[in-house]
């Protein structure tokens, strides 16, 4: 049966030229194509695509033909990229090799062994483990090749998210004018500390420094309360450079207490855009107690002097 | 036993309960969890599936067995439909991922040597993506010098193939496979063209 | 026009498409979205969906009107054996929640303060956790002293409970909701009560 269609680089095969004949890697097939390297997954797939293209017989290996071709597409390619090309290379050698064994003297073969017909493999040959890898390798390609299928059939059907999931994460607003979530707070805690190139270590030194918790948050309520109804932008707050971690740190917790309290409210107007603190008055803030703020303030700082 | 009413009506509660089960769930639910939640055996369960599915016969969705359990899912045929309504989807999977994937399924637990050794390719960033995509995932080491990691597939891996069970993937029998190979050497060039096509993509 | 049989043909292949089209959307469609996706028209949509309706009437599912489109749904009655196998996930509105989207429900836009005042006790972690449920989402601010963040419910909340208007919440005149909510956050039923009828399933 004729190949229905056949591969660019196996059109040009002179698939007549007997096995064996002698061909000088030097004068390569001139009305060879060049082979592209990165069409293969490596020198096997080249060699199984040789073998096939060449309709070899596999269990008769014309190496020397295979080998001719082989090392006429590697030079083909002209320069040839070491990174992409070192496989390729590795088994020309290994090609060359099993050639210049062949050449030796062949020993008597076990004429008492029926099976020995040329159908299936004499371990003695040095073909032997090539052939073997050939037909390993081409045997996975087979199976892929019938994966593929599978995956195409597959991908002709649909299924539905679990129901939960959908729940939790199918209708994630962007982010709006109004309060912010403790995430956005981590988030931009994490960029601060980012751009101030700190690492984890730097931040256990907390309990060694002299500003306390409850000092961050009266200096946040102050400076929100002092800007009045345009709120106060949370860069105004960033301590400036050279400064302790630890203060950017605090900023952070107190600005979460605040807002646990309902002291302040934050908010950002445009994804990533200016973050803006505003006091809120005692009138308008919940019914959360003076008292809880500070039993809750001591709470974290006993907790810090317990470290 | 179904000529007694009572029963059959059971039956189908029965299905009606796992359709909405199967229709919450979005993933495979095993026989056993289906059983577990109905308060029944998994042998009511099959017959209640099969009652399912015959129902779902004229319909625009099926039961499907994947992934060790059963999934209610589209029909092919109203793929595209379904496709204009969603994102398009991940990428399929390249060839040298689809090879490799494919040795780790017959040979797992298999470690990233054997692999290359296979392939005659260096396959890390491949196994890389694999694991990435949850096809495949580390399945502890291996107990000699070295003690490389071993990888084995995921039920992902299963459901990426609409497969059942490990077992779906087509026996390899040894000769078999060699004969499969002669044919393909011989007489199958336009197989290679898809490969060749595919590599080339 | 049902006499040509090409015309009933084509009528059940587009319940089919729709049916795959509500099961993998898992929201609301509407007949405008359906006739777009499936190049038909809203007309041709509903006989569809009729056709769908009436095929599923044996089924444990069933396709809904919600929040202005249509939805594959489980049917109230396998309810119990659902919420078995999301028990894990199972995350009901707590009575503070109910109570508090009762309230922003009828009286949106509407403050924390406001709320509170309701409901007597300090409400911002229900508000934080209807929002995060998407129950309720800000709606700007009052421009009244502190400037008091305005909250209203979302479709997630028409959709949760069944709705597909705000305006098929049972109607109250303003006295009558006063006196409920009052009595709302005294009586514990009397809020569920109200909702669940609101909720008509």
């Amino acid at each position: 049966m004729p190949p229905a269609a056949v591969p660019d680089a196996a059109t040009a095969l002179p698939s007549s030229v007997p096995p064996g004949k002698k061909r000088s890697s030097s004068e390569p097939f001139a009305a060879l194509p060049p082979l592209r390297l990165h069409a293969f997954e490596g020198p096997l797939d080249l060699l199984l695509h040789l073998v096939r293209a060449g309709r070899m017989d596999i269990f008769d290996l014309p190496i020397a033909t295979l080998c001719d071709q082989y090392i006429a597409h590697l030079d083909a390619l002209g320069s040839v990229d070491l990174s992409v090309a070192g496989e390729f290379l590795v088994m020309a050698a290994t090609l060359l090799e099993i050639k210049s064994r062949l050449l030796l003297p062949v020993p008597p073969r076990d004429d008492a062994d029926p099976d020995q017909d040329g159908s299936s493999l004499d371990l003695t040959d040095p073909r032997a483990e090539l052939v073997q890898r050939l037909l390993e390798y081409g045997k996975y390609q087979a199976i892929a090749e019938g994966l593929k299928l599978r995956e195409a059939d597959r991908k002709n059907v649909f299924f539905r998210d679990p129901m939960d999931a959908r729940l939790a994460s199918g209708f994630a607003l962007p982010p709006k004018f109004g309060e912010l979530s403790a995430d956005d707070l981590l988030r931009t805690l994490e960029r601060m500390l980012a751009s101030v190139g700190a690492g984890e270590k730097a931040i256990t030194s907390v309990r060694r420094q002299k500003i306390t918790l409850r000092m961050k948050m009266r200096e946040v309520a102050f400076h929100a309360r002092q800007a009045g109804q345009d709120g106060v932008s949370l860069s105004v707050l960033v301590p400036n450079a050279p400064f302790a971690l630890i203060e950017v740190v605090l900023l952070f917790l107190a600005l979460l207490e605040l807002l646990k309290s309902g002291s302040v409210l934050v908010a950002q107007k445009a994804f990533c855009g200016d973050i803006r603190i505003f006091f809120v008055p005692e009138f308008e803030r919940a019914m959360v107690a003076e008292g809880e703020i500070e039993s809750g303030t001591e709470g974290i700082e006993e907790a810090e002097a317990e470290d | 036993m179904t000529d007694n009413p009572s029963v059959a009506a059971n039956a189908a509660t029965l299905a009606g309960i796992i359709e909405c089960l199967l229709f919450v769930a979005g993933e495979p639910l095993t026989a056993k969890e289906l059983a577990k939640t109905t308060e029944t055996d998994e042998v009511a369960v099959h017959v209640a599936v099969r009652l399912l599915r015959d129902r779902y016969a004229e319909s625009g969705l099926q039961v499907v067995e994947i992934a060790r359990g059963y999934q209610m899912a589209t029909r092919p045929e109203f793929a595209s439909a379904v496709a204009k309504l969603l994102a398009p989807h991940a990428n399929r999977l390249s060839r040298p991922a689809l090879e490799t994937v494919t040795i780790i399924a017959y040979r797992q637990p298999c470690t990233q040597a054997e692999v290359e050794a296979i392939r005659g390719v260096a396959s890390d960033g491949v196994l890389k993506t694999l694991t990435e995509r949850e096809m495949i995932v580390e399945a502890g080491r291996r107990q000699t010098p070295g003690r490389p990691i071993l990888y084995s597939t995921t039920d992902h891996f299963l459901h990426y193939f609409g497969l059942s069970e490990l077992s779906d993937l087509p026996l390899l029998d040894e000769d078999e496979m060699e004969a499969r190979e002669i044919a393909a050497a011989n007489d199958d060039a336009a197989a290679h063209t898809a490969l060749v096509a595919a590599g080339v993509e």
